[in-house]
């Protein structure tokens, strides 16, 4: 029915190596539980959450007045000492870093295959949650708006009340 | 019998069948042939003459049976029921017999790879057994308690259309060899088991559910979707994979609160 | 060369090859050998139903059933075993839906059943329904769910195998073993796909289940796989094959693909109509029209085109038009086919009528066997170990023509009783002493294969042969047309010996076994052409225009076809049973042509009139 | 990632390209918040020390950083909305790309009300 234009192959070009075939199969380890399924959940409450959280944050400081040439020493101290805007900010760093983190998680199990490379860069990930987690924090509850000594110039308004 | 297709132009009344040329390039891989840096792959490219209704599977068939014998794949029904050849056209993931020539562009040069996230065994066949053994894993099978009935068991046609669109499933890893997940470390379930579980998860003749989803509970299980919808567009039989996989999310969320 | 040892060994895991697993795997070590992952058996691609009168939906019993049945086959149905397949019909349906096999339903909740091509009321009266069905996609669910029963039971398949040999301890097809002697079958050689080794597995009892042989022909609904293996198997063993000239056409196959349209279509209202869009049927089978068995609706369909009033551009075929019917109900109950259409030809439903025309899709005959699977080696004498169901064989409930949807349930019933008895036997039974070197007939035939260095390409010789198969032995036959087929089959075989593979590799060589399988294919033409020969009538699948009429007085018999060296060919003429006749030495061997009885109990032979 | 040893790319549709750009948007965000919670920690140094820093968020080179990591958020966040639809509204999966051009107009229209403002904040000023 058809006409053979060719015995052989026209074109013939090499791409990479393949695994070995027939690679022996063995799912590593059954992990049952719900901790998977309690990260899918948070990772979606925090997610509608953030929505309201960020975007108030990205509003109130780039859009609101002269946005981000406004924001210096004074703006940040000004927002603090309000008790809203630091539950507010410290909300949004927690969900976001644990939702961010956990992401990354996701991320480090789906593209480190060898358990050591998965630990260290879990590790990693871990320490620098806690560490930004932790800073974060004390800075916004040891925040001192007017602190003695400074240039009054930087302060926000109420600090040279 | 002469191949008849009968299309609305003119042209083609006479009865002949309109006849193209279209080129095929073939991802190789021959096991047993060691260079020195190991089994190395190769794309191979092949002319042929293909007629309308003619599929990749013919192509394919075209080559092996006139060029080049050695081609190697799976095939058995011809017609998509079996599962026995999705393998990668253009770049995506389908069944080389219900995969048109006239609908991939045959203008240009169409490609075809083994399926991915599986040992390649030699040219578009690869190694099943992962995805067997995946699908065993979440008991696919009918898990009754009490007495079996003398006749059969009673299921309204509500409950049977329920989960009719899982039954579809004829295994042929189509969907799971697309998964961007599946990919990474071939750890994931993948959707195929998943559409098998959910086939009997929302059988109201079983009681197993409670089983299936403590398997599926698993960090490897169906949490891994991260609901990138490769599976749906490649299913030949149209099952709305993701929206199964989906369906055990909530029921396992359901259990959990 | 590996060797394994289980009491019982599957050959094919289709639906009864899983059937007789499910039975035996739970009695005796049983390992499933299948050259296909089970789930990709054509049993998945039966679509329209199976049958079992179940009367959930209207008043039915299975006296009516076996009556359809045996009128369906022409009176050569063998009438026991009919009648045992129709009462166990009813727990074969029940079973799989225990085993969790989701049929559609009927408004209370029962398994719902619909009309299916030669299933009446009251013998005859008028249609009736009684195929129980999932959509049209029935055997598929039925193969999915024997697996699954299959994994739940934890049986050993060893997938990608292909049985190339039967071992049994006196060679029938040389030596002359004389009536009621023993004879045992005691193994199977294997071949290993994926790695190029070879198997032998001994077994106290083997089950062969290995499906069809469609792609004799051309146009067929039939899978690229199903090449007779088990059938050729047998038959170079010395063992007889029953009734291969029937062969049954199914009427719609998409037109030029063979891709098959479900019986299903005209079940739910479906009406073929020829190029001026007159319903033909009214004129050939005026009560049950559309619904009359496939043969007869095959050969009106091939009237119709032979007469000039075909449709499309070459008027090579008729047309099925399902326009009349609700998009919704097609969508419900015949959402494949309809996908088929719309796939492979491009033709919508709801709207256009499909081009169908007839396409090969079953063999009626097969190794011969008693009704508890038994395989016999003439008309009377068992193989002790050796079972075989399913479309392999040939325990004779189709006789000349199956009824649509009958071959599901004789995979159930017969796939079980054939698992059972092998378990049973399996159980008092003892292993027996292979032969020193079991595979040398399977290496050296390989070996030749692959080794020739070059040769005509085994592609061109198959395609030789679909193509005389369809122009000389399709529904309509003549002793021309035969004698022509006969003699292409012969210079094929010779073309045969001297062709060579490309692939000579080790691993997954699909070209090596394509080329052993043109071998089975080869076999089984030639005995369903002289089988045809030698039948001069026409009954059920079978029909011969230079002998157009049924002929009971000479011919209501089955054939047993078998293939001897000429030498003792000759010698066996005299005492073959029933000897009917065999054609012309050819290579060294003769077809020799015998004959069994056909049992009849409650039913004479009558006019078959639709 | 859809790239395979030696293979082609897999041509995935919408549903795998927004998935691509949700990971790296989050993971872009995720670094962005390290450094962004550490220079904000400043202000506990000292008022100088945090001007200086969040001095330089006002160059223009920051300024377009910063409206890409706007872009990054605003993505992930409606996308982020999008996933969560899909997963529990029951039509949601047949939903998915049409809510995914609601998704990117949604972002255009943001981005259109944020990007001038910004920019002349950024580049209009003294
Ligand atoms: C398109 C289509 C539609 C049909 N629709 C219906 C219907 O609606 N109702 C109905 O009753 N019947 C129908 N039939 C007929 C029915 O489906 C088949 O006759 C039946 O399924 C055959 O089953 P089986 O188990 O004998 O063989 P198969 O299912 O064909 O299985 C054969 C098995 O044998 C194995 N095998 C073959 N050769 C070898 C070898 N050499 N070594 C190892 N293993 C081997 C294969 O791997 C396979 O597993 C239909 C048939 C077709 C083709
Ligand atoms: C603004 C509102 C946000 C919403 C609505 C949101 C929503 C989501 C959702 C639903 C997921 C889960 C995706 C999945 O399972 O496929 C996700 C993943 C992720 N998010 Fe967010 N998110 C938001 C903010 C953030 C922030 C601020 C960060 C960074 C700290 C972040 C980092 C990530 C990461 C790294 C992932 C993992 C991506 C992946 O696995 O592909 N997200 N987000
Ligand atoms: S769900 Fe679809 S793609 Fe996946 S294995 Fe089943 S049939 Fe194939
Ligand atoms: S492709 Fe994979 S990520 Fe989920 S939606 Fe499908 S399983
Ligand atoms: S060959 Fe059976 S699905 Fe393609």
């Amino acid at each position: 029915m058809t006409n053979a234009t060719h015995g052989t192959p026209a074109v013939a070009e090499r791409v990479g190596t393949l695994d070995a075939p027939r690679s022996p199969y063995v799912r590593k380890k059954t992990t049952r539980g719900n901790y998977e399924l309690y990260s899918w959940v948070f990772m979606r409450a925090s997610g509608v959450v953030l929505v309201v959280l960020v975007f108030g944050h990205l509003f109130v400081n780039l859009m609101v007045g002269d946005g981000v040439e406004a924001i210096d020493f004074a703006f940040v101290g000004g927002k603090w000492t309000n008790p809203f805007w630091q539950v507010w900010d410290l909300l949004m760093l927690w969900l976001a870093m644990i939702h961010g983190t956990n992401g990354l998680r996701t991320i480090i199990n789906d593209y480190a295959e060898r358990d050591v490379t998965r630990g260290v860069l879990k590790g990693l990930l871990y320490l620098a949650f806690t560490i930004v987690v932790v800073l974060g924090t004390l800075v916004i509850f040891t925040f001192e708006p007017c602190p003695a000594g400074a240039d009054p110039e930087l302060l926000a308004s109420f600090c040279t009340a | 019998m002469t191949a008849v297709m009968e299309k609305a132009d003119a042209s083609t009344r006479t009865g002949d069948v309109p006849s193209f040329d279209v080129t095929i390039r073939v991802r190789r891989f021959n096991p047993e042939s060691a260079g020195e840096s190991g089994v190395e792959s190769r794309w191979d490219e092949f002319h042929i003459t293909a007629y309308g209704t003619d599929r990749v599977l013919d192509a394919l068939h075209k080559i092996k049976w006139e060029h080049d014998g050695s081609l190697t794949f799976r095939r058995s029904c011809a017609h998509g029921v079996c599962g026995s050849d999705a393998m990668r056209i253009n770049g995506r993931n389908r069944l080389a017999c219900k995969t048109l020539l006239k609908d991939v562009n045959p203008d240009k040069p169409i490609t075809v790879e083994p399926i991915k996230g599986l040992p390649v065994v030699k040219d578009l066949v690869v190694d099943m057994e992962p995805f067997f053994a995946s699908y065993r894993e979440i008991m696919p099978f009918l898990i009754t308690n009490g007495n079996e009935p003398t006749k059969e068991r009673i299921q309204s046609a509500e409950q049977r259309e329920r989960f009719d669109d899982t039954t579809k499933c004829i295994l042929c890893a189509a969907c799971t060899s697309s998964c961007p997940v599946f990919w990474t470390d071939g750890q994931y379930f993948g959707p195929a088991a998943i559409v098998n579980a959910h086939r009997f998860i929302f059988d109201s003749r079983d009681d197993g559910a409670q089983q299936r989803l403590e398997v599926l509970n698993d960090k490897e299980g169906v949490w891994r979707c991260r609901t990138t919808f490769n599976c749906t567009e490649a299913c030949p039989r149209g099952i709305e994979v993701t929206k199964a996989i989906q369906e055990v999310k909530r029921a396992m969320i359901t259990r959990a609160f | 060369m590996i060797t394994h040892q289980y009491d019982v060994v599957i050959v094919g895991a289709g639906g009864a090859g899983m059937r007789a697993a499910l039975e035996s795997s739970t009695e005796a070590r049983t390992a499933v050998i299948s050259k296909l992952y089970p789930t990709r058996s054509h049993t998945g691609a039966a679509q329209g139903g199976m049958c079992a009168s179940l009367a959930n939906v209207e008043e039915d019993n299975w006296e009516w059933h076996t009556f359809d049945t045996v009128k369906g086959g022409d009176y050569l149905v063998d009438q026991d075993a009919a009648e045992i397949m129709a009462k166990e019909a009813i727990d074969a349906v029940f079973d799989l839906e225990r085993m969790g096999l989701p049929f559609n339903r009927t408004p209370e909740g029962r398994i719902d059943q619909r009309r299916f091509g030669g299933h009446t009321r009251n013998h005859g009266e008028a249609a009736v329904r009684r195929a129980c069905y999932a959509a049209d996609r029935t055997g598929h669910m039925i193969l999915q769910t024997l697996y699954q029963n299959c994994v739940k039971q934890d049986v050993e398949f060893f997938n990608e195998f292909y049985v190339l040999d039967l071992i049994t301890d006196r060679d029938l097809a040389t030596e002359d073993v004389e009536e009621g002697a023993e004879v045992n079958a005691t193994g199977v050689v294997a071949y290993d796909l994926a790695t190029g080794e070879i198997h032998v597995f001994q077994a106290k009892a083997i089950v062969f289940a290995t499906g069809g042989a469609g792609k004799i022909f051309k146009t067929t609904s039939n899978a690229h796989t199903l090449t007779g293996d088990g059938m050729a198997l047998a038959y170079r063993r010395g063992l007889p094959l029953e009734d291969m000239e029937f062969f049954q056409f199914h009427p719609t196959g998409l037109a030029g693909l063979g891709i098959l349209l479900s019986e299903a279509a005209r079940g739910e209202g479906g009406i073929l109509r020829n190029a001026e869009g007159e319903r033909f049927m009214e004129r050939y089978a005026p009560t049950i029209k559309d619904l009359a068995p496939r043969d007869i609706v095959a050969r009106s369909m091939a009237n119709e085109v032979r007469e000039g009033r075909g449709a499309g551009p070459n008027k090579d075929y008729v047309l099925l038009d399902l326009t009349h019917l609700e998009p919704a109900h097609i969508d419900a109950k015949l959402p494949d086919i309809t996908e088929f259409a719309r796939t492979y030809l491009g033709i919508e439903p709801y709207t256009e009528p499909v081009p169908v025309y007839p396409t090969a899709h079953y063999a009626m005959g097969g190794v011969p066997t008693n009704v508890a699977g038994e395989v016999l080696r003439n008309g009377h004498d068992v193989v002790k170990g050796l079972y075989a169901a399913g479309e392999v064989a040939c325990v004779s409930v189709h006789g000349s023509n199956r009824l649509g949807t009958n071959s599901l349930l004789d995979i159930n019933v017969f796939g079980k009783r054939s698992g059972r008895s092998a378990a049973a036997y399996a159980k008092t039974a003892s292993f027996i002493d292979l032969p020193e070197d079991p595979a040398t007939r399977v290496e050296a035939q390989l070996t030749e294969l692959r080794e020739r260095p070059e040769g005509e390409r085994i592609a061109d010789i198959r395609r030789a042969l679909q193509e005389t198969m369809d122009a000389n032995a399709q529904v309509f036959r003549t002793g021309e047309s035969l004698n022509r087929a006969l003699a292409d089959i012969r210079e094929l075989r010779k073309r045969y010996e001297n062709a060579s593979v490309q692939d000579k590799g080790k691993m997954f060589n699909t070209d090596l076994l394509e080329a052993v399988e043109l071998g089975f294919l080869l076999d089984i033409a030639e005995v369903t052409v002289v089988g045809a020969l030698n039948r001069k009538e026409s009954r059920g699948g079978h029909y011969r225009e230079d002998f157009p009429d049924r002929d009971d007085a000479n011919y209501m018999q089955h054939t047993m076809a078998y293939r001897r060296p000429t030498a003792a060919a000759d010698e066996a003429d005299g005492h073959i049973a029933g000897y009917f006749d065999h054609v012309e030495e050819f290579d060294g061997y003769k077809v020799v042509l015998g004959s069994k009885t056909v049992t009849q109990t409650r039913y004479e032979p009558m006019e078959r009139k639709y | 990632m859809p790239t395979a040893q030696g293979g082609t790319l897999y041509r995935g549709r919408e549903g795998m390209w927004s998935w691509v750009a949700h990971r790296v948007t989050g993971f872009a965000i995720f670094f962005f918040l390290l450094v962004h919670v550490t220079d904000t920690a400043l202000v506990r140094v000292s008022p100088e020390a945090y001007n200086a820093v969040i001095g330089t968020y006002q160059t223009p080179l920051m300024g377009l950083g910063e409206a890409g990591l706007v872009a990054a958020i605003v993505f992930h966040a409606f996308n982020g909305i999008r996933i969560i639809l899909v997963d529990f509204l029951a039509k949601g999966p047949r939903y998915q790309r049409v809510m995914l051009w609601i998704v990117l107009g949604l972002f255009v229209v943001t981005m259109a009300g944020f990007l001038p403002r910004h920019l002349m904040n950024v580049f209009g000023g003294q």
